[in-house]
């Protein structure tokens, strides 16, 4: 991961300077990155796991992310909790479009990254969700431990501040995603 | 508010020069100000009482990261919320959309103005005061039905046809226990409710016979009910209806009804110490001169009103829900004759201490 | 093929009691229905006609010493090799429990019964029984979606897993993997 | 859709005459519930057909977490296909490990060590323990009561623990393997199961107070979603939700696999003495309470009895059973999890096919919810504890 530089930010280097601006920005930041509320969407496995973030033990309310939104309209970070089929995946996808901006998404266990035990054979799998919507951050795991969430909702906060609320995704994990859809097309094409 | 100014213009010469009307609306505008981040503070540090009232009774600890011990959590819940995308569904009535929040938080903010805080400490002390109060409120159902409506959601229009159902039914029985209080004290003016109350713990009104006291539990039940909490939380039960009326409300819009349910909160716990609990009056003398007591009571009200939030709080996180014909049942059939009980009792227990001779006696029963 | 002939001892393996009664009883009342049984091992169970299914089930359900009030299981197994499909069916009884004598006898100490349906592979309509038990509906409709028997007779068949427009039934032996699903890749096991 | 169109009620309304029915023409609602909705416990759709509040009629949809563990078994050795097990139901993954062994060892006639059934049934139970609490506690938060959720995942942790500590994992274990158990146990392991086992029954008490013996609970369950004896068996109910109907069957009990037939335990039937009637929401939820109770019973016996000795038979590293079919079923937490499974002589099955419980559970709410409210349908859907792991597979 390059360190971000000026551009990324999408101001002008001088203004950047501008302390009101900059100001304004780490106060959005930081309101972001302290009041991730989650959309309660537990599609498997991990789902339990995620709960047991939110439960007596783990407690992820104490980051101030421990409201679940049932409602995606009012939820900050989609975390997608288990195993995405192809049958789900407009669902899910439907389901980040009514999110509103800045929204994250945190893929959750080993199947949501990239199949995980379903690549192979699982005909009905789908081969990582980021095929489906950009993904912030993977978190591998069969399921993660609910330690490992907290890490992902930590890291999550970290980019954050680090990119003042705007989203971040990993471009070459994006690369390669272009590169399988390229290869899966010319497939296609040579069957 | 107005004796406070007059006396402020009388005292200082510059300011009698400016004309009183401009005086009286800049006033008036600080004032409203003011109430305005008084109330949106407390509202959100309520939330934060909330979630870490709520950890303790659930085994965990609740939001202590943002701030000393969270306390500044609802800051950060509040900033995002403000810099989120602020989406209308393509297919929803927009005008009614964009309204309805503001309706809601308004029927619950604008009561605070006739509420007194403290002996004095009132913007607008009203003759007719409870009266405005509880009328008030009954607008929120206004801007809840046009925000179910307007989205154009199922959820959200079940959301808002059980919270219609619920608030104009709930109204009853609030504004009858209120009533049965009124009866007691001869007014509608908050101040004087208060003023009637004190010199002791058994001159506030819930102490005041057996029905005042009924009267303090149909008041609670109802106003726990009118204010969407758990047990009575059916518009917006998160199991059954995903989010209710503010199902396809985000951001901003999202925040003041957030805003105004926990402003709502405040309100109706500050009417329930006001009415029964002996409002700033600390249940016994206090040795201290008058303007102190002025601010002592003002926080010996807050505490009464921390202590009612506490046990809403308390009630919502240990009891399931209610199924919405049960509502409905104990409406109509347990708090409603109640409530009616109660005035008629207390019209009873009014006429009973007229027809005995003047004495202590007399007035407690009076209630004056 | 499918008959059972591993038992390790070198006498005669015990009979399973529970399938021998309704094997009688099936054949008293139903002498063309039947095809084949085997009633002994682990696995015993009857075969019968595609069209003397619904009888036989009819039979199973009601018989005052079966009663057996519930379909378990519904199966579909894919043989090309002998152009075939077969459908099994495992019934359970909640009506009449087992007694303590049964569980000493049989190998297997569950009171299942298993019937067998062999249909061409080409042509694999097989009677419904959703009318006879319920719950094999949805039994059905999953054979259905991934095997692709076709059950006559019954509502409306759809695909109860997949989704509407999934190519082919992936249970089938010779089922391919499709390259992509709605724009969404599939990387075939071939290419990984 | 918008509810503009669909609940607009038109006409003139006369004096004198009923107001429904006559001149108001009115409109079925049509809701669609799930997959993402916080009371279908997963990817579960439901399609409502509902006058205002009350269910008319309804169709679950389901195959959103279909995840092809059956193809998956045609395609991989029988030991690398035994973690896909642990997905079914993935709330009780000892379970269904136990019940795919005995499948995959029955067709062998691979005889497992006494030591190691022995830890597979404490296992088993351990699971059940844990997988009720969680129904008990999922159950409150459908029906509006946050606090006995997280109170019973303090429970549930100290369990999860336990088998964190002989299996490596918190949800999915892969321990039980093909003729035995990955790997001993421990006294001290068992000195913490001890503790585990006290600590449930000393909570149990806390968590009745909250629900089962609260007013509002008996309310909105007593006499609500009843599935009666015949509607559940027709539709292949297994499980609390069978035993709560009125039928005294338990698989542990009345065809014993494993060792079962060893353990002295009560299979409660409903309808509860408490309250309500046979095959109600209140009934399931009591009787998933009963079974923590029975499950700890039997722990502690299986305790007592456990002998010394291996927990692992000798097992062929390419482990080829012969030509032959098996069906083997068990009393998983939510029902009777079945097995089938075809042999073909190689080293992977030729076919299988797993009758997850949850399937036939939740195929009944198209017949018994109409009339329902709204939410009583949730109270339904909750107190059936479906696991969609194992619906879809």
């Amino acid at each position: 991961m390059p360190e971000p530089t000026a551009q990324d930010y999408q101001l002008d280097p001088e203004l950047q300077s501008s302390v009101i601006l900059t100001s304004l920005e780490w106060v959005k930041g930081w309101g972001r990155r302290n009041a991730l509320w989650p959309v309660s969407f537990g599609l498997a496995c991990c789902a339990m796991e995620m709960m047991a973030v939110a439960a007596t033990k783990y407690d992820i309310d104490r980051f101030g992310a421990g409201v679940f939104r049932a409602s995606p309209r009012q939820s900050d970070v989609m975390i997608v909790a288990g195993t995405v089929t192809h049958k789900m995946a407009p669902r899910v996808r439907r389901l980040y479009d009514q999110m509103p901006d800045p929204k994250y998404v945190i893929a959750m266990g080993a199947c949501t990254v990239g199949g995980g035990p379903y690549v192979k054979h699982g005909y009905h799998v789908v081969q990582g969700v980021d095929l489906v919507v950009p993904v912030d951050i993977y978190l591998p795991g069969c399921p993660p431990r609910p330690e490992a969430l907290i890490d992902a909702f930590r890291k999550l906060q970290h980019r954050i501040s680090e990119k003042r609320g705007d989203t971040l995704r990993f471009d070459a994990v994006e690369k390669n995603r272009e590169d399988q859809r390229r290869k899966a097309a010319g497939g296609e094409a040579a069957g | 508010m107005h004796t406070w100014l007059d006396g402020l213009i009388e005292s200082s010469s510059w300011l009698q020069g400016l004309p009183a009307g401009l005086l009286y609306l800049v006033a008036m505008v600080a004032a409203g100000a003011f109430l305005l981040i008084f109330s949106a503070v407390l509202a959100g540090e309520t939330v934060w009482l909330e979630r870490r009232g709520a950890g303790r009774m659930q085994a965990r600890i609740g939001p202590n990261r943002v701030g000393p011990q969270g306390l500044l959590q609802f800051l950060a819940d509040a900033l995002k919320l403000l810099a989120k995308e602020d989406i209308i569904p393509s297919s929803a009535d927009k005008t009614m959309f964009r309204l309805a929040p503001i309706i809601v938080f308004a029927g619950a903010f604008v009561g605070f103005a006739v509420i007194p805080f403290g002996y004095g400490i009132v913007v607008a002390d009203m003759n007719v005061g409870l009266f405005l109060v509880l009328s008030l409120t009954s607008i929120e159902v206004v801007g809840v039905i046009m925000a179910g409506w307007a989205s154009n959601s199922k959820w959200a229009v079940l959301g808002s046809m059980r919270e219609v159902a619920q608030m104009v039914s709930y109204e009853m029985p609030l504004g009858i226990s209120a009533l049965a209080i009124v009866v007691l004290g001869g007014t509608l003016n908050l101040t004087d409710l208060v003023v009637q109350q004190s010199g002791g713990v058994w001159n506030w009104y819930v102490f005041r016979g057996p029905f005042a006291f009924i009267a303090f539990f149909t008041f609670g039940t109802a106003m726990l009910a009118s204010l969407k909490r758990a047990p009575f939380d059916l518009p917006e039960a998160e199991s059954e209806l995903v989010a209710g009326y503010h199902t396809e409300y985000t951001g901003f819009r999202f925040a003041i009804f957030f805003l105004g349910e926990y402003a709502g909160m405040i309100l109706f716990s500050l009417l329930a110490a006001i009415l029964f609990l002996g409002g700033w009056d600390p249940g016994f003398p206090l040795p201290l001169t008058e303007g102190l007591l002025r601010w002592v009571g003002f926080l010996v009200l807050m505490g009464k009103v921390f202590i009612l939030l506490f046990v809403m709080i308390w009630i919502r996180w240990s009891l399931p829900r209610f199924r919405i014909d049960k509502v409905m049942y104990l409406c109509y059939k347990v708090l409603l004759p109640w409530s009616i009980v109660c005035v008629v009792g207390i019209a009873l227990q009014v006429l009973l201490a007229d027809a005995l001779p003047d004495g202590v006696i007399a007035d407690w029963l009076m209630g004056r | 093929m499918t008959n059972e002939s591993d038992s390790q001892g070198s006498e005669a393996p015990p009979e399973d009691p529970v399938t021998l009664r309704a094997l009688a009883l099936l054949r008293k009342a139903h002498p063309d229905a039947v095809v084949d049984a085997v009633t002994t091992g682990r696995h015993p169970y009857i075969e019968v006609t595609a069209d003397g299914l619904c009888d036989a089930c009819l039979l199973l359900r009601d018989h005052d010493e079966l009663l057996y009030d519930c379909c378990h299981l519904v199966t579909g197994v894919d043989r090309p090799d002998d152009q075939q499909i077969e459908v099994v069916y495992h019934l359970v009884s909640y009506a009449r429990l087992p007694d303590d004598e049964y569980r000493k006898r049989a190998e297997k100490n569950d009171p299942w019964v298993a019937l067998k349906v062999r249909v061409p592979r080409d042509k694999p309509e097989v009677p419904t029984v959703s009318n006879v038990w319920t719950g094999a509906d949805w039994h059905e409709r999953e054979t259905y979606d991934l095997v692709g028997v076709i059950f006559t007779g019954r509502e409306e068949l759809r695909r109860i897993l997949l989704p509407e427009d999934w190519p082919g039934h992936p249970l089938r032996k010779d089922w391919e993997f499709p390259v992509e699903y709605h724009g969404v890749p599939i990387v075939p096991p071939e290419a990984q | 859709m918008s509810p503009r169109a669909e609940s607009t009620s038109t006409g003139e309304v006369h004096e004198g005459q009923p107001l429904v029915g006559r001149d108001l023409r009115t409109e079925e609602l049509v809701f669609n519930m799930g997959p993402q909705h916080p009371a279908t416990h997963g990817v579960l759709r439901v399609v409502i057909k509902s006058d205002g509040e009350v269910v008319r009629s309804l169709e679950p949809h389901i195959g959103n977490l279909h995840r092809s563990s059956e193809k998956i078994g045609e395609e991989l050795p029988y030991y690398q296909w035994l973690p896909y097990v642990d997905r079914w139901d993935y709330l009780a993954a000892m379970n269904n490990e136990h019940v795919a062994c005995m499948a995959i060892e029955r067709l062998g006639g691979l005889e497992v060590p006494e030591r190691a059934e022995y830890i597979r049934i404490i296992v088993a139970e351990v699971q059940r323990i844990l997988s009720h609490l969680m129904a008990i506690g999922v159950y409150g938060l459908d029906l509006g009561a946050f606090t006995p959720f997280l109170h019973q995942f303090r429970e549930r942790e100290r369990g999860l623990d336990l088998l964190d500590h002989i299996a490596g994992a918190r949800l999915l274990y892969h321990y039980v393997r093909i003729g035995g158990v990955k790997r001993d146990v421990s006294k001290e392991w068992i000195d913490e199961l001890e503790v585990f086992l006290d600590a449930v029954e000393k909570r149990l008490p806390d968590y009745n107070t909250l629900l089962l013996h609260n007013h509002i609970f008996q309310e909105r369950t007593c006499g609500i979603g009843v599935i009666d004896r015949e509607v559940a068996v027709r539709w292949g109910v297994t499980g609390p939700a069978l035993r709560a109907a009125g039928v005294s069957w338990d698989t542990r009990r009345d065809a014993p696999y494993s060792i079962y037939d060893r353990f002295e335990f009560d299979v409660p039937v409903g309808p509860s003495p408490i309250a309500g009637v046979a095959g109600d929401c209140f009934a399931r939820h009591w009787l998933r309470v009963r079974e923590v109770t029975e499950s700890v019973k039997i722990v502690r016996q299986a305790l007592g009895q456990m002998p010394e000795g291996p927990v692992m038979a000798r097992v062929p590293k390419s482990y080829k059973p012969p030509v032959g079919e098996v069906y083997v079923r068990g009393e998983n937490p939510r029902g009777e999890l079945a097995t089938y499974m075809v042999s073909e002589g190689k080293d992977r099955a030729y076919r299988i096919r797993c009758r997850g419980p949850s399937f036939s559970n939740i195929a009944v709410i198209t017949e018994v919810s109409e009339g329902l409210l709204l939410g009583d349908l949730v109270a339904m859907i909750g107190s059936l504890d479906i696991v969609l792991g194992e619906v879809d597979r």
